[in-house]
């Protein structure tokens, strides 16, 4: 990877990070901004129907991720994503239109628009590990995260869906690891890196969600983690959002601030905390950052 | 309907429901063999009835009311373990999915009404907005199901932290939104698609 | 000009029933070049092939046809009656007027007109039939058996009983194979090595067997009866002939963490080594990649320590050709490895339980070499991690196996009893202990099987769990294995202290790069493919090369030593005589127009079309040629069809003779 | 030499039908033994393995007159020669390609898998080919045609050779 070239990508920053998730826009538009990586939002997106609309009506899913995969054709460079739902669905629904010809023509007519299908969908890691590259991506550190004890959280989208082509590894991936060791952090060998939040079932069923959350929360405390790291607004929701709740339902303690992994990056390149949305977290950050010196 | 006999002949398994999930689903029923692995990951499995293998064993027997009945494909969070991990190439999310749209088509025959409440509501934001709209979704959902009182703590917090945004600008390109919408909605009328 | 007999059969009343047979006789002499047309009650009765045989001397017969029952039913015996009389056979054809006509139809006039219309055929093309010489090949009386494990042991022993040398070549440094590695066997726990060493003895004291161990197969040529096999004997970097199998050279060799392949890596051995202490034969070799002195040049101390002075660092491989007339292939198997994701393949492997990192999740094989007696641990189960003695031990069945997306779609037919009898090991070595085992199905067809499996559950305790493990994640020192038990529809979780996986049986690495050097075919996974499964189980489509053991499908050590001794036999009924005959159909390439384009070699299944190489007087090359080897060529016809220019022709069914037919209708 | 009826007005069907000895051959013995009843129009010739059948002979027999041909061999995967039967198919599939340009109506040409335990599937097939070109009326196309020369073995052009390699 040469340093002369220029990254810049289509921006897909999915429903959540402009409510719930501000945090994770914000940081992403600064680390990226701070990395020199382009990034342009696609203009006018919609939302990709997330789960909810795969789950009961898989023409419309498939429709509007393709809306959407239209849309960033008009936007310069490979389709960047943040979150790991809008990822899953988007990078699934190129995959399955380019395989199956029936569904695409339906697809086709729902549109009323041929599809090219060409570009590429990443998410973030995949940008920050492979397109920029570690080497790079370490060279931009300003505040190694010595010391910082960091549980990688993929969740279960993030590798998912299993047949198509893959971030990483499906069952044992390592892509956050990487982008976190390569500033500095240290990062702890945990059980439950890849077990399902509950995810959308928050609104829904809490009850199960706060159930499955707290299994993980306690699996990352085991392994000795400061915090956990995640890359999707829904999983953040779960840990971070639920996690006094968890700890009142459960008589016990975690104290563990869950951060974007843009968050993390971002205070290794140096980015203060305005920028990142760390006030914006409800288990508070800083007490950490600040014993580890980071702040 | 969990504990009656099953009486099985031609007549009772009903084939023809079974090929539209497998059309749906884009993978094969008869395919599984029960081995019980999905059911082993399932993180939902102990919130179903019928944990995820049995699903598909009720799917291969035709006695897909048995599963539309029960709860177990609302709870089913589209995590993709099963997929993942079966050893033999069936897609039971994507046969989740499929059960869930074939059920929503026939109209609530479940018991579980809250998940497909959030669903409903989460499609119908995105057909009027173009966008997801926590703050209505959550209020709105909590109305439709009396539960006034629920994450009510969390409320005020989230709002403050500048995570619940009360208004939103509407994508500029509603019309296009409502066009995929309605042209689905013929396309099913045509009996063009499932 | 032709003078052909028609002799068209009564078949008591089978024929006549509805064939008008002396109108058809009436109808056939009236053809062109018959010579006299006759009918008979039973022609294959001996005073009806009397009558053809006169026939044939007093009328100077050029050719015979007999109208009468199926070919397949008769044409030997017709052929033969022909030969008696001094034609050649191959100038008889036989039209099926029976099975073809008069069984199958019942209005007499339709009947008679279709059994006129064969006959006529028959005749057509019978004028063109050419005198096919019978064919022979000599036999060489030796045979070669690849792999030297309890199949190739027992299909050596049973050929060189008989009086038929061997060339046993196997691969490792000894015989033995995977039987040699396991510790007791079912159905009976009997133990391996003591059923196993005394054959290998047996192998190496065998007057009548050359045994190269360290050996590969280089190249095989020649065919049936007639291979010229060339053998590559590794350097083993001590001398077969002078080493005394003393062992001292191991005791002082400092190499001595080599992790020990024959004990799944759990045992270590020297750098100049044998596999295990029973090994045959008994003479150590030199691993080079780990030994000092191959890599620094110093060392040297097992040359110095050994007193009939056998090392020799210098030593170099040597090619060896044999000539042999028949060869056994028992290459065995290997076990699937989690651990290896197979490269650019779309199965997915086992990334759930850890890509084999976790230490005490092991396989069966490795299991063996705990329980076993001689094995690296003396026989005691341990973890390998910490040396403990696991008290929840859990297996799990069918890893790799009936799992089209993460390895294969087959049973590996042994994992279900092997399991059973590890419960049973277990129980017998850990009296606190627990098995558990999950498992889909238990497949337990064989005698006394089922019975031993139900033991393990009733007597020896083991819990049975029916439904698969989802994960297996390392948890403090336990391994904790995610599982479902679908009779209840419940998860099952166990902390285990050790996982046990039955993972699939597979063809040797390079099964098939060996298959291409035989020229013999192989499935999807590399298996040999037996000619026919039913019916020729033990023999390869191509001629002379037989199949021994689990190279050939998924096999326990009862139906392996059946198939060798099977292979033997049929190895010895191939010797039994000193030349082969086959019949003589067989394609043939006209040189002279045939354009060397090889889309015949191409079609050819059995590998019988060579390049023959034109060269003039000086020695110069011409042109380059098909050219089908008689011994090889099977007889199918296909390269004939293929053949553009139209100059490969099979014997007995030349295009003429076709054309023939067609013609006369 | 048709089988000519009583009625001679009535058109009777040629059949030739190419099978291979191991398997259809076997198959039609069978439906001989178990002494089953087909329509007398088929005539069968021999060949050890439909990959010896030269598409060539096929057009030679509808140029002799047949108005049908089945070909027929064993089951995939079955064939007595290892892949035999693989070739042919492949082979055919051509071939029908080209007869269709030429304009033969494809039902006249079969192609089946019959074993030598199908006695009965032999019947059937019989059956219904000679029903079905019955139906069809004589084959008239091929006299016209009179490929006989370019046909008869030597691949004289180009086109040809290389249509011939497709086959
Ligand atoms: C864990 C386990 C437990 C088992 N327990 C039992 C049991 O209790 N009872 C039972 O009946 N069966 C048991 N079996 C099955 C048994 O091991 C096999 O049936 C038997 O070993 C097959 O013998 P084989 O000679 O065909 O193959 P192998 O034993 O694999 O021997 C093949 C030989 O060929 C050699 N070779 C390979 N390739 C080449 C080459 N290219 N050139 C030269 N040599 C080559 C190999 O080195 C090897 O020595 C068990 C199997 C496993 C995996
Ligand atoms: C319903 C069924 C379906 C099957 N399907 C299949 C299949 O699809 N594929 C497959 O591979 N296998 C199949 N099999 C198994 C198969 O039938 C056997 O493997 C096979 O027939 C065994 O052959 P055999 O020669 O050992 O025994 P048998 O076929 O039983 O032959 C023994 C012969 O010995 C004669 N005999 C017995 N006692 C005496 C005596 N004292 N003196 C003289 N003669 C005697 C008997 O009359 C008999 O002719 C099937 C079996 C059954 C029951
Ligand atoms: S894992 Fe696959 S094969 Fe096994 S029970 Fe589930 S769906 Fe069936
Ligand atoms: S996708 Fe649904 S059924 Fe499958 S493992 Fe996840 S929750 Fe269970
Ligand atoms: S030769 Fe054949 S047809 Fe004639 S009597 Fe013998 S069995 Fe019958
Ligand atoms: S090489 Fe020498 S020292 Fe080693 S076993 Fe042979 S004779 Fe003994
Ligand atoms: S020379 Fe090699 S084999 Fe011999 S003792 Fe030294 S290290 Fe061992
Ligand atoms: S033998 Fe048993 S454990 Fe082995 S693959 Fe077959 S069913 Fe599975
Ligand atoms: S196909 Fe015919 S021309 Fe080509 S090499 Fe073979 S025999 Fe010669
Ligand atoms: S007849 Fe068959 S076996 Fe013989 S050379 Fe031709 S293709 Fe090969």
């Amino acid at each position: 990877m040469t340093s002369e070239k220029t990254l810049t990508y289509a921006y897909y920053p999915g429903c959540s990070l402009h409510a719930s998730a501000g945090e994770y826009d914000l940081s992403t538009r600064e680390l990226f901004k701070a990395l020199e990586i382009g990034l342009t939002e696609v203009p006018d997106w919609f939302c990709c129907g997330a789960t909810p609309a795969h789950n009961v009506d898989e023409l419309l899913s498939l429709s509007l991720c393709a809306k959407n995969l239209e849309l960033a054709e008009a936007v310069e460079g490979d389709l960047a994503v943040a979150c790991a739902s809008c990822f899953s669905r988007l990078k699934f629904t190129q995959h399955t239109l380019v395989e199956n010809a029936t569904k695409r023509t339906q697809v086709e007519k729902a549109l009323d628009a041929p599809l090219k299908l060409d570009g590429k969908v990443k998410h973030l890691l995949d940008i920050l590990a492979r397109d920029l590259g570690l080497e790079r991506l370490a060279a931009a550190v300003k505040k190694p995260l010595t010391g910082l004890k960091v549980a990688c959280y993929y969740g279960c989208l993030l590798t998912r869906p299993t047949d198509v082509p893959n971030l990483d590894c499906v069952e044992a991936p390592t892509i956050m690891e990487q982008v976190i060791e390569a500033v500095g952090a240290e990062t702890v060998a945990w059980t439950h890196r890849l077990e399902c939040c509950g995810a959308n079932f928050t609104l829904s069923r809490p009850g199960v969600v706060i159930q499955l959350t707290n299994a993980i929360l306690e699996a990352a405390k085991a392994a000795g983690a400061d915090c956990i790291m995640v890359g999707c607004p829904l999983c953040h929701g779960n840990l971070d959002i639920r996690q006094k709740e968890i700890e009142g339902v459960y008589s016990t303690s975690y104290n563990l601030p869950v951060f974007y992994l843009t968050q993390l990056v971002g205070v290794a390149v140096g980015l203060e905390s305005a920028k990142l949305g760390l006030e914006a977290m409800i288990v508070n950050p800083l007490p950490l950052l600040k014993s580890k010196g980071l702040l | 309907m969990k504990k009656k006999k099953m009486v099985i002949s031609q007549e009772t398994m009903d084939v023809d429901f079974v090929r539209k999930v497998e059309m749906l689903s884009d993978t094969s029923v008869r395919r599984c063999f029960q081995c019980g692995k999905c059911s082993a990951g399932c993180p939902m499995a102990t919130f179903m009835e019928h944990p995820p293998n049995r699903v598909v064993r009720l799917l291969q027997l035709g006695q897909w009311q048995r599963i539309l009945a029960g709860r177990s494909i609302w709870y089913c969070a589209s995590c993709e373990t099963c997929s993942t991990r079966c050893p033999n190439k069936v897609h039971l999310a994507s046969i989740m999915d499929a059960l869930r749209k074939l059920s929503w088509d026939a109209e609530g025959a479940s018991k579980e009404s809250y998940v497909q409440l959030a669903n409903k509501l989460f499609l119908q934001n995105i057909r009027s907005y173009g966008r997801q709209y926590e703050m209505r979704l959550a209020a709105v959902f909590n109305v439709k199901s009396g539960q006034f009182l629920k994450d009510l703590m969390l409320g005020p917090k989230l709002f403050a932290k500048g995570k619940l945004k009360m208004f939103h600008s509407k994508n500029k390109n509603m019309a296009e939104i409502e066009k995929i919408f309605s042209r689905i909605d013929d396309m099913r009328k045509n009996g063009e698609a499932l | 000009m032709s003078r052909i007999g028609v002799f068209v059969c009564h078949c008591g009343e089978n024929i006549s029933r509805t064939v008008d047979v002396e109108r058809v006789a009436a109808h056939a002499a009236t053809l062109p070049g018959v010579a006299c047309a006759t009918e008979y009650k039973y022609m294959c009765s001996d005073p009806g092939q009397t009558l053809l045989k006169k026939a044939i001397s007093e009328q100077r017969l050029t050719h015979v046809v007999v109208a009468a029952c199926s070919p397949r039913m008769h044409e030997r015996t017709f052929r033969k009656a022909v030969e008696g009389a001094g034609l050649n056979p191959y100038l008889c054809e036989m039209a099926n007027i029976r099975e073809h006509c008069s069984w199958v139809h019942e209005d007499r006039e339709e009947a008679t007109a279709k059994a006129c219309d064969i006959v006529g055929m028959m005749v057509e093309r019978t004028k063109k039939n050419r005198v096919l010489p019978a064919i022979t090949v000599p036999v060489t009386k030796r045979s070669l058996v690849i792999g030297g494990g309890i199949a190739g042991i027992q299909a050596a022993l049973d050929i060189a009983d008989a009086g038929h040398e061997v060339v046993l070549v196997e691969r490792e440094p000894s015989i033995g194979g995977h039987m040699a590695q396991l510790s007791e066997t079912f159905p009976t726990l009997d133990c391996s090595q003591c059923i196993m060493t005394p054959k290998m003895v047996d192998v190496a004291n065998h007057p009548k067997i050359t045994l190269y161990t360290y050996s590969e197969i280089e190249l095989v040529e020649g065919y049936i009866g007639n291979f010229q096999v060339t053998v590559r004997k590794r350097a083993r970097s001590v001398n077969e002939r002078t080493c005394t199998g003393c062992g001292v050279c191991m005791t002082k060799c400092p190499q001595k963490k080599i992790p020990n392949k024959f004990d799944q890596n759990i045992g270590m051995r020297t750098a100049i080594y044998v596999p295990f202490p029973q090994a045959v034969p008994n003479t150590p070799v030199i691993d080079r990649e780990n030994c000092t002195k191959f890599k620094t040049g110093k060392c040297g101390v097992c040359q110095k320590v050994c007193g009939p002075g056998a090392v020799d660092f210098e030593q170099q491989d040597t090619l060896i050709v044999e000539a042999v007339g028949a060869i056994v292939v028992a290459t065995g198997f290997d076990l699937y490895s989690i651990s290896e994701k197979p490269k650019g393949s779309p199965i997915k492997g086992y990334g759930e339980f850890g890509h084999g990192k976790i230490p005490d999740v092991i396989d069966g094989m490795t299991f063996e070499r705990l329980a076993s007696a001689s094995g690296p641990t003396g026989g005691k189960i341990v973890r390998p991690s910490d040396g403990r003695e696991p008290k929840q031990i859990v297996f799990i069945q069918c890893i790799g196996s009936r799992a089209r997306e993460k390895g294969i779609s087959y049973c590996s037919k042994v994992c279900c009893m092997y399991t059973a009898k590890h419960t049973m090991l277990y129980h017998h070595k850990v009296h606190d202990g627990q098995a558990y085992v999950f498992f889909m199905d238990a497949r337990t067809p064989g005698k006394s099987y089922d019975e031993f499996w139900r033991r393990s559950i009733e007597e020896e305790e083991a819990v049975y769990i029916r439904g698969m493990v989802s994960r297996l994640y390392q948890k403090g020192d336990k391994i904790v294995v995610m599982g479902s038990d679908i009779a209840v529809g419940v998860q099952v979780e166990i902390e285990a202290d050790m996982v046990v996986l039955a993972t699939a049986v597979q063809p040797q690495q390079g099964a098939d790069l060996l298959a291409q050097k035989l020229g013999i075919s192989y499935d999807k996974y590399n298996f040999y493919s037996e000619a026919h499964a039913k019916l020729r189980p033990v023999e390869c489509a191509t001629a002379g090369i037989f199949l021994a053991g689990a190279c050939q499908g998924p096999k326990d050590i009862p139906e392996t030593v059946s198939q060798a001794s099977a292979a033997a036999a049929k190895v010895m009924t191939l010797f039994s005589k000193d030349r082969l005959e086959r019949e003589p159909i067989v394609a043939r390439v006209r040189e002279a127009g045939c354009v060397g384009c090889f889309a015949c070699k191409k079609v050819c299944a059995y590998g019988a079309v060579e390049e023959k190489e034109i060269r003039d007087r000086q020695g110069n090359l011409l042109r380059v040629v098909a050219s089908v080897n008689p011994g090889v060529c099977a007889g199918c016809g296909t390269c004939q069809a293929t053949c553009p220019s139209k100059c490969v022709e099979l014997d007995g069914y030349t295009d003429e003779q076709i054309v023939a037919m067609i013609e006369a209708l | 030499m048709h089988p000519e009826k009583n009625n001679s007005s009535a058109f009777e069907p040629k059949i030739i039908a190419f099978v291979c000895t191991w398997c259809t051959y076997a198959g039609a013995d069978l439906a001989g033994t178990s002494r089953m009843q087909y329509p007398s129009n088929v005539r069968v010739l021999k060949f050890p393995c439909t990959g010896r059948i030269d598409p060539v002979f096929i057009l030679k027999a509808f140029q002799q007159g047949a108005d049908g041909v089945l070909v027929s061999g064993c089951h995939p995967g079955d064939c007595h020669y290892i892949a035999g039967n693989f070739h042919a198919r492949r082979r055919f599939a051509a071939f029908r390609k080209l007869l269709e340009f030429v304009g033969v109506d494809l039902q006249r040409l079969q192609f089946s898998w019959v074993s030598a335990a199908e006695g009965g599937k032999w019947v059937d097939v019989v059956t219904d080919l000679t029903e079905t070109v019955r139906a069809l009326g004589p084959m008239t196309e091929f006299k016209e045609l009179a490929l006989e020369e370019q046909w008869s073995g030597a691949l004289t052009t180009p086109e040809l050779k290389e249509a011939y390699l497709q086959i």
